[in-house]
């Protein structure tokens, strides 16, 4: 029997908030809707808009501000499934130096990850009516931070930004207890925007071949994700056994694992248009360098996930 | 008081072409030849009207102050360079012709020799370029290696060489190829005299053997003396021959004869045209 | 064996600075964990520690820095630290560890053997290619007047774009045209190299002197003869000293590519280290990276001597 | 033999018609437009041999440039005959277009990574390895000791090297001049000090016959015999110090500099932003490399490698 | 046949030292002088019991061939190198005091003068070194130049000059600071016969005018017997003198004087003297 092949880019490198990708691999889940797929894991700097733009990849895992983004320089992206129904970003400070409430964040160094991953906390900014442009009253100093947590335990920033499934539990491993940290999430500021979703070409999708070998690729990829949900520790070894630079801990991927599943639990795969209107305000809302500059049309589409749920 | 002596010894020049040895026709003819160099700071006159007749098995050696043009008539004679104005002929043909009938072997001031080759690997150089056969060109290397004295030397490098046996290979590489002409630009100038008067007997020797025609450069009155069947004397700026002395030596010559009486004479009448020549400039 | 005595003294003196600097390094993380254990720190708050000097924070908290050398996230590891880290990712990793050679019949992903393997592979692609290129473009400058005048400023120019930087972004190019793998990283890698190759090499390909190129001019040599009897044995002693930088260019260039992809290999386990804040990693992969290049360049020193001595070099 | 070949009066109008021609058929068949852009460049080829061969003044400038164009031309053509998406790679004159309408973005960051970061660097690494070289010279101990260890940290490789700097000196520019400190400091070393071993024995033995003090041989002998060397130094490291800087932005900084704006420009898919950066780059480069040459054609006019 | 003639020589040269002249104490002098390098081939013996006196105001020339010990044994006068036995001075003082005294000018092979200086910067060079008031640095250049005739030359850089007044100005360099000993390693080998010759007449002339004690070593026979007091031939490994000939010829020297019969004669008798050590060896 013919299968066909599909390349999933990734947006970081291989690690548990990707294990429904790589359980399904494993697991033959793909296999068995005929589908032959290699998952090419991210990194620093790598664009997946980019891998997808030159063809390099058929689906993407993306974070939307960066679709969206993408969509507006050119590049027409559809959100065709989104496995996390919450976001995972917050911004990480110090207690002790007197972070309590957002507002208090006026005058700090907060680090930051650029790359697309800004914009919530551009927008977020915003609403507080704070400037990003240094540290003084009014405004914050915004660093671009690298790839680790070292500018928080180092003391160069008062906060920065962490995954509550990942660079979180960094801080912890090196010593520091979570009575002294203040952690204040993106979905709880009322920024959320949707992280890791599916996205494809939107010409792509006029190809109805393309449209059933996206839902068969959806469905197997959610019964990965319910997999590792329900065998969080058999899903780290997985992702263990797929990372090639060997630098993953068993520890720290099923902690992870278990924190991701958290953010994957409520979702069917299907995009909720409430969460997705959410995002684009607060994209809209990005003051006066906003990301998206209008609302976005057909920028997502449930014919995929129909197929694939029915 | 130098000027009249010039002119003498110039008009004399002139004269020569007729008077190649046994009337055969000259092997190098050089007659008005000009050589003018385009540089940045203007034109360099090299050459200026010279005339010279060279004959089948003459030993010719230039001598003359730094900077008047042997190397360049040299060069011109090789094809190297080539006249702005005049006719130069080598064995009857253009130079450049000359050349790619590969008509001389050609021995630069220092021995140029490759260090990458043995002194085997480089005398057969030049029969490699010119497509000689295998066989043939160890025949020839073997021959003019003992030629030059330098057999059982084949397999070494050049710097398990002295200088002088360097020299000698050098001379040995440019006669393997076994032309009628063979011209010297300098090749003993970086030499010590004991050594030098050592391959300039070898060298004597060899031209009687060979019966070639020798052109050679040097900047010593006793070498050129010792060695020239005739010494062409030039003076720079433009340069031009400023005599052309036949030597009355025997080619019988022992190195004893330059403390001859007739040897001395020659040598002061090269030293007078070169002190004419300065003067003059 | 003479020069062994003065490196083995400068590299005591090296370690024991790099000892006595540990402690002032880690002051900061040091004392925060003392004052978690309960220890009186002077002063007290890791706010107020924040901004002082390193070595007056030093000085006044003497008695509590003896944790300095064993910190698990130091800003300065301790060299010890570096050499277990070594030993655990190399040996030890190999020889006892479920993935190593011993039990599973391969090289472990976890250790240093294995990504060096994985960038040398790249390097030595990067290398070749980087060399062929700016040998042929040597030639080329040498030979043709309009390269020579065209060309070589260009070539400067190109290597005054931080190619590091867009190695990710020529990856992705590369990939969406279907090149893929080991190449991406080889051609970054031989970006950086062809360089000093082409320099050293269009000076030794203009080494033989006016009087060399007449001596061939007086032979009747064609422009190939010139070139393979002359010009090319006469280039081989720059050749040779441009192919020692550029194959440590060529290791750099291996490990940036490889940061982006994320496949293995030094680079990624260097940004991987540092991703997870395991310094002691980046520190062992930084020294496994030197060790690599070192060795590299010794082995092109060997090529050399035993190509400069087959062609009859003074020994 | 030049007589043979078009002279200029044919070959550079030729050159200039067939890139406008190929210029104007870029949105049409792919094919036309490669078939164009070949034309154009051998066009250029025939203009460039035929100015060579006149040695008409100034071929040194016109032949880089002549290629540049070349390749422009041949850029912009392809880009736009094969439609290859514009966040892969944008055509020259989107490039061009960016550069012009971010001018004070790109002088912010220019000052950030280049005159801050780089320069910063390149002064102190540099200062700093010509002391060295001083001390090497002056202590065959040293030479023998610290040489073959300064070849292995030559080796460490940025990417390494960049995050621990960060790391100990912050986000600012004083960890890119660390980073450039590090890249520019043994190249320095190994040229100051080749040059400061590169007099002869010869002239040694003079400065020994006038009963010279260490001071003074160093002072008239051998750092002017070395200024050859330590220019040639200066020079390869300006390039050096410029990755450098840029490259160190990557793993952690201020939200400027180039190093910044290529890498949130990539994530944005501003594609123009990020080639006009590097073009920011490429610029400052070569000028401060041609800065550097020039000094040093002016400083060692008198040896033979500047003669000709 | 040679042996016994060296024989003969040695034994009047170990008798020189109390012949020096007007019966004062010799400026150099060298007794039983021995002079080993350690290489990694094993020692070199360089110079083996050379016992030597040079008085002042004379004109030494020591000639050999290649290799048998010239330049070391002035070098070890400079206090260049360290002989290795027997006791060497210079001015009563050992060599190293006299050189750290400015004892003595020192002119190498090769002109040697640094590019980066005009000839003017070059001959300050030791001026400055020696502490010279600038004044005073001014006016010795100006004068050393016309002593050479170099004047009007100052600003100029070394490779705008020829070779010879290159030479010229690294012998004024040599001159500027007025040491009473002057020692020369082959100042003109480089140079052609037509300038050396120039250079020679010029070089007496100072000699004569000046009346400074000059050690020169040179590789052409004329140039020594033209120019020397007394002529040291020295035979190689190891190095030693076989032959010291004092000259007969007058103060007074025209270029002519070579070809009379006297310096034929003394050319004749280093010539064979340096056969001889050929043959030795
Ligand atoms: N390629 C050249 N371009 C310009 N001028 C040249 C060139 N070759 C030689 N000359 C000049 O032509 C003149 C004659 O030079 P040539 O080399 O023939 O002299 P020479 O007699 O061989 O001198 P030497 O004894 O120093 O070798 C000199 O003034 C020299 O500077
Ligand atoms: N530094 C040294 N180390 C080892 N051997 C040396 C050294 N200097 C000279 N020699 C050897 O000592 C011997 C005498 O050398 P020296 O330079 O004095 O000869 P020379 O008479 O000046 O020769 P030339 O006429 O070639 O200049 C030679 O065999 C030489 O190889
Ligand atoms: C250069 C760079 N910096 C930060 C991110 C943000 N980011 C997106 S997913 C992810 C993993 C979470 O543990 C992180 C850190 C990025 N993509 N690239
Ligand atoms: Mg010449
Ligand atoms: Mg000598």
């Amino acid at each position: 029997q013919e299968m066909d092949e599909v390349t999933l880019q990734l947006k970081w490198v291989t690690q548990a908030q990707f294990a429904g990708y790589y359980v399904a691999l494993e697991e033959g889940f793909y296999e068995e809707e005929g589908l032959d797929v290699t998952i090419l894991p991210g990194g620093p700097d790598i664009a997946p808009t980019q891998v997808i733009a030159g063809g390099g990849a058929d689906v993407i895992v993306e974070w939307m501000p960066a679709a969206l983004a993408a969509r507006e320089n050119g590049l027409p992206l559809v959100n065709i499934a989104q496995p996390f129904a919450a976001s995972g970003m917050q911004l990480t400070c110090w207690g002790d130096v007197g972070i309590e409430s957002p507002e208090d964040l006026d005058n700090r160094t907060l680090g930051v990850w650029f790359f697309g991953n800004e914009y919530p906390f551009l927008s977020w900014m915003s609403t507080l009516g704070i400037a990003t442009d240094g540290a003084s009253e009014g405004s914050v100093e915004v660093l671009k931070q690298g790839f680790n947590v070292d500018p928080l335990l180092q003391r160069q920033a008062d906060c920065i930004s962490t995954m509550t499934y990942n660079e979180y539990w960094q801080v912890i491993d090196a010593g520091v207890t979570p009575e002294e940290l203040v952690n204040f999430r993106y979905d709880e500021q009322g920024v959320a925007t949707l992280e890791d979703g599916l996205y494809v070409m939107e010409e792509d999708l006029e190809d109805p071949e393309f449209v059933d070998e996206m839902a068969r690729f959806v469905r197997a990829s959610m019964r990965g994700w319910k997999w590792a949900e329900e065998n969080p520790e058999e899903a780290a070894m997985i992702v263990l056994d797929y990372d090639e630079t060997g630098a993953q801990t068993e520890e720290h991927q099923i902690r992870m694992m278990n924190e991701v599943a958290k953010l994957t639990a409520g979702s069917d795969g299907a995009l909720d248009p409430e969460a997705y209107q959410i995002t684009v305000d607060t994209l809209l809302g990005g003051g006066s360098d906003p990301v998206i500059t209008a609302e976005p049309e057909g920028a997502w589409t449930s014919a995929v996930t129909d197929a694939a749920l029915n | 008081m130098a000027l009249p002596h010039i002119m003498e010894r110039s008009a004399v020049t002139e004269a020569r072409p007729d008077r190649s040895p046994a009337g055969s026709a000259p092997v190098i003819s050089a007659t008005d030849l000009d050589l003018t160099f385009r540089t940045n700071d203007g034109p360099v006159h090299a050459l200026k009207g010279v005339n010279l007749a060279i004959g089948k098995g003459e030993f010719v050696s230039f001598i003359g102050p730094s900077g008047c043009g042997k190397t360049t008539f040299l060069r011109c004679v090789a094809g190297l360079e080539h006249p702005t104005g005049g006719t130069l002929t080598v064995n009857g043909m253009s130079p450049d012709e000359a050349r790619r009938a590969r008509a001389y072997g050609y021995v630069f001031q220092a021995a140029g020799l490759y260090p990458w080759r043995t002194i085997g690997g480089n005398i057969r150089l030049p029969l490699e370029i010119m497509g000689f056969p295998k066989a043939e060109q160890a025949e020839r290397t073997r021959r003019v290696l003992e030629l030059v004295d330098l057999a059982g030397f084949e397999k070494k490098y050049p710097w398990q060489l002295s200088g002088g046996m360097q020299q000698r290979a050098s001379i040995a590489r440019a006669l393997a190829f076994d032309a009628d002409i063979l011209l010297m630009d300098e090749p003993f100038g970086a030499l010590d005299e004991i050594v030098r008067d050592r391959l300039n007997e070898e060298l004597l020797r060899l031209w009687d053997r060979t019966g070639k025609t020798i052109g050679f450069v040097t900047h010593s009155i006793p070498e050129a003396v010792y060695l020239s069947t005739k010494i062409v004397v030039m003076s720079p700026r433009p340069g031009r021959i400023t005599d052309v002395i036949d030597s009355p030596l025997p080619r019988e010559r022992p190195l004893d004869i330059r403390d001859s009486r007739a040897f001395i004479e020659i040598a002061h009448r090269v030293r007078e045209g070169l002190r004419a020549g300065m003067v003059d400039d | 064996m003479r020069a062994l005595g003065p490196v083995l003294v400068v590299l005591l003196a090296l370690l024991a600075l790099w000892y006595a600097a540990v402690p002032v390094m880690n002051v900061q993380e040091t004392l925060t964990r003392a004052e978690r254990a309960g220890a009186v720190i002077e002063p007290a708050s890791a706010v107020e520690r924040r901004d002082m000097a390193s070595i007056g924070l030093a000085l006044r908290n003497a008695g509590q820095l003896g944790e300095a050398w064993s910190l698990e996230r130091p800003r300065l590891p301790a060299p010890h630290q570096i050499a277990a880290e070594i030993w655990a990712s190399t040996w030890d990793e190999e020889v006892n560890g479920r993935r190593g050679i011993v039990q599973s019949g391969s090289f472990s992903n976890r250790s240093l053997v294995y990504h060096a393997g994985i960038t040398l592979t790249a390097t030595a692609a990067g290398f070749a290619i980087g060399a062929v290129l700016g040998i042929l473009l040597a030639v080329g400058i040498v030979h043709s007047r309009v390269l020579d005048l065209s060309l070589m400023p260009w070539a400067i120019v190109s290597q005054t774009i931080p190619i590091v930087a867009l190695a990710p972004m020529i990856i992705v190019v590369l990939y969406s045209v279907g090149v893929q793998g080991l190449l991406p990283k080889a051609i970054i890698s031989a970006y950086l190299s062809f360089f000093p190759v082409v320099v050293g090499m269009v000076k030794g390909l203009r080494a033989p002197d006016a009087m060399q190129l007449d001596q061939m001019r007086t032979w009747n040599a064609s422009s190939a003869q010139v070139f393979w009897k002359l010009r090319l044995p006469a280039s081989v002693p720059y050749l040779f000293a441009s192919m020692k930088i550029a194959v440590a260019a060529s290791l750099v260039g291996a490990i940036v590519g490889e940061l982006p992809v994320q496949q293995g290999g030094l680079g990624a386990r260097m940004l991987a280290g540092s991703y997870y804040g395991q310094t002691a990693q980046i520190w062992a992969a930084l020294f496994a990276a030197a060790a690599l290049a070192a060795l590299l360049v010794w082995f092109v020193g060997w090529l050399e001597r035993r190509t400069l001595r087959a062609m009859g070099g003074p020994a | 033999m030049s007589g043979a070949r078009p002279g200029p009066a044919l070959a550079v109008p030729a050159f200039a018609g067939l890139a406008a021609l190929a210029l104007w058929s870029a949105t049409g068949p792919a094919a036309l437009a490669l078939a164009l852009v070949v034309l154009t460049a051998l066009a250029g080829w025939g203009a460039v041999a035929a100015l060579s061969a006149r040695g008409t003044a100034g071929t040194g400038l016109i032949a880089p440039l002549a290629l540049g164009l070349v390749v422009l031309v041949a850029w912009e053509v392809l880009v736009r005959a094969f439609a290859v998406p514009q966040v892969i790679l944008p055509p020259p004159s989107v490039i061009a277009a960016t550069f012009a309408a971010n001018l004070p973005t790109l002088w912010g960051d220019f000052v950030q990574t280049i005159l801050k970061g780089g320069l910063t660097g390149y002064v102190i690494g540099c200062g700093a390895a010509f002391l060295t070289a001083l001390l090497v010279d002056r202590y065959d101990f040293l030479r023998r000791g610290l040489l073959p260890l300064g070849s292995f940290m030559a080796a460490l490789p940025i990417v390494g090297t960049a995050p621990i700097l960060v790391m100990w000196y912050g986000f600012g520019w004083q960890s890119k001049a660390a980073v450039v400190v590090l890249m520019v400091y043994f190249p320095m070393l190994v040229n100051t000090v080749a040059g400061l071993a590169d007099t002869s024995a010869m002239q040694r033995d003079l400065m020994r016959t006038y009963g010279a003090s260490w001071g003074s041989t160093l002072a008239k002998l051998r750092l002017p015999a070395a200024l050859p060397f330590i220019l040639n130094g200066l020079k390869i490291c300006t390039t050096l110090a410029l990755i450098g800087a840029i490259v160190a932005e990557f793993f952690g900084s201020p939200t400027l500099g180039l190093g910044f704006r290529i890498s949130t420009s990539i994530g944005a898919l501003d594609l123009g932003m990020v080639w006009a950066s590097i073009v920011v780059a490429a610029l400052a480069g070569t000028a401060f490399y041609g800065v550097v040459a020039l000094i040093e054609t002016r400083v060692t006019f008198w040896h033979p490698s500047q003669r000709r």
